[in-house]
């Protein structure tokens, strides 16, 4: 893995990446609520250019999410409790995919749920849509009353959604992790053994800001997800634990803003990555992402962006 | 209306105020996407330490003879700050145009626009483009004190000025509504933007004389592209987002608020 | 607790606060291992204006801590592993203890240790110093093998720890928390029953930075603990957590670098707070900080900063 | 010796080249700290978003008449780029004075002074003390090309400047230890500072010249006060910090680093 040695240097690199039996352009995705149905996105960012987009949560009922305020600042981060606002699966199928289906990218779905029959009946709706290749289930949503963070704080819950979405969708099923837990390590154990075709982490660490003036939180829930650069150490660390601990790929995220974080992340052991936060605050995030990988692998003369996936792990 | 992502270059950054600044920005290559007014912006503060999302800053006036976007910006925290601390000739990073803009009424009718302290900032280039469609505009500032009542002079271009301040340093004294005109002269359509409590209260007084009355809200926002879901406010059709169903409602009097008819097209208007 | 009806808003607030046995002139205190042994900032702080410090994490035996690189600066934040590198307690007790008894505040000790036995001995001998009213029991700390994370990280583990040192140490004892956890709330109920005396949080968040150029960790031994502003609002939602859960005073630390953070805190429920890595940015963070609370205290018309702990939980 | 927290004012940033500027830092009342050859400073770099930390930077110079302080930055990351842009008249944060300096030899001696690139920093004021107490001082700066030496004119006042390149653009060809002195000349001391394998390079040729051999090291910081622990150097004493047991220490033919004896006592030395 000497980067000075490798023949394909001149040749640009290849970046295609498989998630399951998904294959993606390059290993870009982006994150699920923070790039709506891409749609939003469309006139910023050449959609041609990423490996594909994580559409936001759909649950099977229509949601109304938590009331306003939603969203703070803090250093190097944000807050939110947007709380799975959506119209449910029925609108999306109807309304939404036939839209998003046309996308000149990759279009997977966020599945999210409270109970388990719920997400099953989600996730199997979802998969009838031929043009959807992959769902991302999220077992790791703090801003809910039931929105998955009892299932994803635990092995066993976590492998009871698995088993029951398992069993009614046979396409790629990443899941979701959060990263409020003790061994995150043991989650994705657990559910790649339910049969999960990867894993995706770190969904928010649960965080809190409280207005020092009117002396009340600042969320209209109290609490939220914390998201952004502030997570990233947090998100890298768990990345290279997960890698060690299963097989499956791994899809990392957490505060990646540039072409070098996401490098990091495909180091510490993703085979792919997604954009959350970074899409707020440049638009053009995800696709600059891409484009910069590509010149990491050049100018380091990898020939292929699977090369470097995990190389940190054997280094010194 | 297509959303652009542009650096533009400082021509100009005008201390009005101790901590208002008009930024005067410029295009360096080709012309400005064409703006609505109402509209908004979300501008990067990367001088800022402590600010990581961009910041919703209103479209306060387009100069198209001159190429320029004028920005009205209160320095109240840190990403203000550092707008405003921008300097002639540096680049800022501005995802543009953002939002729904206030419906032009036609021709000859006569509207209010109503504004309070940083919240007259929309006001000036919507007075501009109801004054060149015949409208007969008035524009009502509301301060503090005199130091707070901004661009009076480039209003009068587009229509009588009345100005309240709270210490009577200027205008009438009290708050926008009290003010004499109000009693005085009636409007077919009132817009306002300002503090929430002021907009509540000329809701009131429009819905009282008869008049449509449309606001223009802020929220705390992330993305400023209807992408996050961040910036929802309650409406007569539920949660909606500001940055795209808003920032501009229609109030009525109880400051019930209904998102304009998404079929709004501005493209056709003559800007 | 209305802010404008108070009586006692023209005098001086009063900043006095209680930990345990043990009372504070103001509830600000330095963290463990980013204050020395306050000799160090002797020079630019005035340790008089403090409540108290923590001195740096002691252990039974000498250690060396971890290789060089230590320390990586992260968005908002820091990682570091210095892996408890102190000369034992006995030097201590023998070389420091007899300067720091002389610093003109409270100077309360951190115990880490490897085994149960060792943190017990090394808190005996601790609870002979006369002039140290309180020790800070690290049960937390992510950057050594056997540095108590594993203790920290269970609500059995930590018991028996605390059980242990109960026994050997009478004075106030304030157990330090992981927020590596999946519900904070439960390890601190686990030590309350084993009567601890306060609990204090959060430690360091375990994290990791990777070098991208050279497609290693930057840190020798590859994670560290994350800490600084980036992790306020964890910290935050933890001490929220944590005060509702138990009935000792809460410590509260993480991130905090400015009185605002600190007054939030306080209103979260933090009885007395820590500062921590915005010593290195400001050495004079403390002090400020100190002063701060004053003057919110002072300017919202409150008669004493017990007023306001935990007083954003009764808001909306 | 006592450090301090205080706020310096800018009295002039001089742009030496691309990405080198020469801060000049004057207390805007009362003196400056007195301060040793070798000792740095700790700069808290505001303006960068993505710095948190301070930014350990060597004192370059100390002009006792002029009352400054003079700081050489190489912009190497977000940190040194805000320092590099700080303008005349803007204040900055600085603790000072932090670490050990280099221990002065007496008057008579023969010294070499040698620096690469930005490690060159410490040696202008190092010489200029050694210069006053009567040594004879010879600074010998390296670089990949004429650019990257700096201040030779300045070091010319104390002493013989020799210069190496490797491009060949100014003095000789080659790095500093390929440089025609080291068979021509022979010293008691050599100070030096600048990479690591230049200076373990350095120590070599100092050792077989039997000179006894002063280097000065950078490791990240956070403290920089010897309370974090973060910075330390395994040494013959063990693990000491650079910060508080350094930056300066002393080194073998191989590199071995010895801690200078921590009684050394500046304060008595006539500065
Ligand atoms: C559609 C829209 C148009 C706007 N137009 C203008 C304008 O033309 N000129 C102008 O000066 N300001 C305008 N604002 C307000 C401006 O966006 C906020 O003042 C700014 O985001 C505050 O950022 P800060 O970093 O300076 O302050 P912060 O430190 O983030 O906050 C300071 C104070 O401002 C409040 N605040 C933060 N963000 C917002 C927000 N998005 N909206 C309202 N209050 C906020 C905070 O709660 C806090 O009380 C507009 C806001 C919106 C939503
Ligand atoms: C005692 C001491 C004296 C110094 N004197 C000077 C001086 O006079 N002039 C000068 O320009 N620089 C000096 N430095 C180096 C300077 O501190 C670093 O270049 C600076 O901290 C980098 O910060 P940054 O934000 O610009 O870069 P970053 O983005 O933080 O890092 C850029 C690169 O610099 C490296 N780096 C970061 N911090 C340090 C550090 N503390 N030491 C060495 N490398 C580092 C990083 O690994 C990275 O490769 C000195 C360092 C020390 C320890
Ligand atoms: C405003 C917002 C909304 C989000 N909504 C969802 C969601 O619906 N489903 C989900 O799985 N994750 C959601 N997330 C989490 C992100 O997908 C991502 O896991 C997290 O933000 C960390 O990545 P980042 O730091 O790059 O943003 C949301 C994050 C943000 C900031
Ligand atoms: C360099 C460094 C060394 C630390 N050493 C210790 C230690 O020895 N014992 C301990 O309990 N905590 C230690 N900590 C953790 C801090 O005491 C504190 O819990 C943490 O940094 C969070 O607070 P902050 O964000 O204010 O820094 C250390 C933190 C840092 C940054
Ligand atoms: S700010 Fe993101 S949807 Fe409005
Ligand atoms: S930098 Fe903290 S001990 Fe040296």
């Amino acid at each position: 893995m000497n980067s000075n040695t490798n023949a394909g240097a001149s040749l640009s690199p290849d970046l295609t990446t498989h998630v399951g039996s998904l294959t993606l352009r390059n290993p870009v995705l982006t994150a699920s609520g923070t790039f709506g149905y891409g749609l939003e996105y469309a006139d910023l960012v050449d959609l041609s250019r990423l490996g594909g987009i994580i559409v936001k949560g759909t649950t099977l009922e229509p949601r109304q999410g938590n009331p306003y305020p939603r969203m703070a600042e803090t250093a190097g981060g944000m807050l939110n409790c947007v709380g799975l606002q959506n119209k449910g699966v029925d609108h999306f199928c109807r309304h939404i995919y036939p839209e998003v289906r046309q996308l000149p990218t990759a279009v997977l779905v966020g599945v999210s749920g409270s109970t388990i029959e719920a997400y099953a009946e989600c996730a199997r709706r979802i998969g009838e849509l031929a043009d959807v290749p992959a769902i991302e289930l999220n077992i790791s949503c703090p801003n809910v009353k039931h929105g998955g963070m009892a299932f994803g704080v635990t092995a066993d819950g976590a492998a009871a959604v698995v088993r029951a979405v398992r069993k009614v969708y046979p396409k790629t099923l990443i899941v979701k992790l959060s990263p409020n837990v003790t061994s995150i390590a043991d989650i994705a154990r657990a559910v790649e053994a339910e049969g999960a075709d990867a894993v995706s982490l770190i969904n928010t660490l649960m965080g809190m800001a409280i207005d020092a003036e009117r002396r009340r939180p600042v969320l209209s829930i109290g609490t939220g997800g914390l998201s952004g650069p502030a997570v990233k150490p947090v998100a890298l660390r768990m990345v290279w634990q997960v890698y060690e601990a299963v097989r499956v790929p791994v899809v990392g995220l957490g505060g990646i803003m540039t072409a070098t974080d996401a490098v990091e992340f495909l180091l510490a052991g993703a085979t792919a990555i997604e954009v959350g936060t970074a899409n707020f605050v440049n638009p053009r995030a995800s696709q600059e992402i891409a484009d910069g990988i590509e010149a990491y692998l050049s100018r380091h003369g990898f020939a292929s962006v699977s090369e470097i996936v995990g190389a940190a792990h054997s280094a010194g | 209306m297509k959303k652009y992502q542009r650096e533009l270059v400082v021509a100009a950054a005008e201390v009005l105020r101790a901590d208002y600044t008009l930024l005067r920005l410029k295009a360096p290559a080709g012309p400005l996407p064409e703006m609505w007014p109402g509209q908004f912006v979300q501008v990067r503060a990367d001088a800022s330490p402590s600010t990581l999302l961009r910041r919703p800053i209103s479209i306060n006036f387009v100069d198209t003879a001159a190429g320029e976007l004028w920005l009205l910006v209160h320095a109240v925290g840190s990403g203000t700050r550092a707008l405003c601390a921008l300097r002639e000739g540096e680049r800022v990073d501005v995802v543009l145009p953002l939002g729904t803009g206030f419906p032009l009424c036609s021709g000859g009718e006569r509207v209010l626009l109503v504004g309070g302290g940083v919240g007259s900032a929309p006001l000036l280039y919507l007075g501009s483009r109801l004054a060149a469609r015949g409208c007969d505009v008035t524009f009502l500032l509301g301060g503090r004190r005199a130091a707070d009542v901004l661009q009076a002079d480039c209003c009068k271009r587009y229509g009588r000025v009345c100005i309240t301040t709270e210490d009577g340093s200027a205008g009438e004294r009290g708050v926008v509504t009290d003010h004499s005109l109000w009693t005085e002269a009636s409007f077919a359509t009132v817009y306002t933007c300002g503090p929430r409590p002021m907009m509540r209260a000329v809701a009131a007084r429009a819905a009282a004389m008869g008049a449509r009355c449309y606001v223009s809200l802020e929220n705390t926002m992330a993305c400023g592209l209807g992408a996050c879901l961040c910036c929802v406010q309650q409406t007569t059709e539920g949660h909606v987002c500001v940055c795209t169903d808003g920032p501009v409602f229609e109030a009525d009097a109880e400051f019930s608020l209904r998102p304009l008819p998404s079929a709004t097209d501005y493209s056709g208007t003559n800007l």
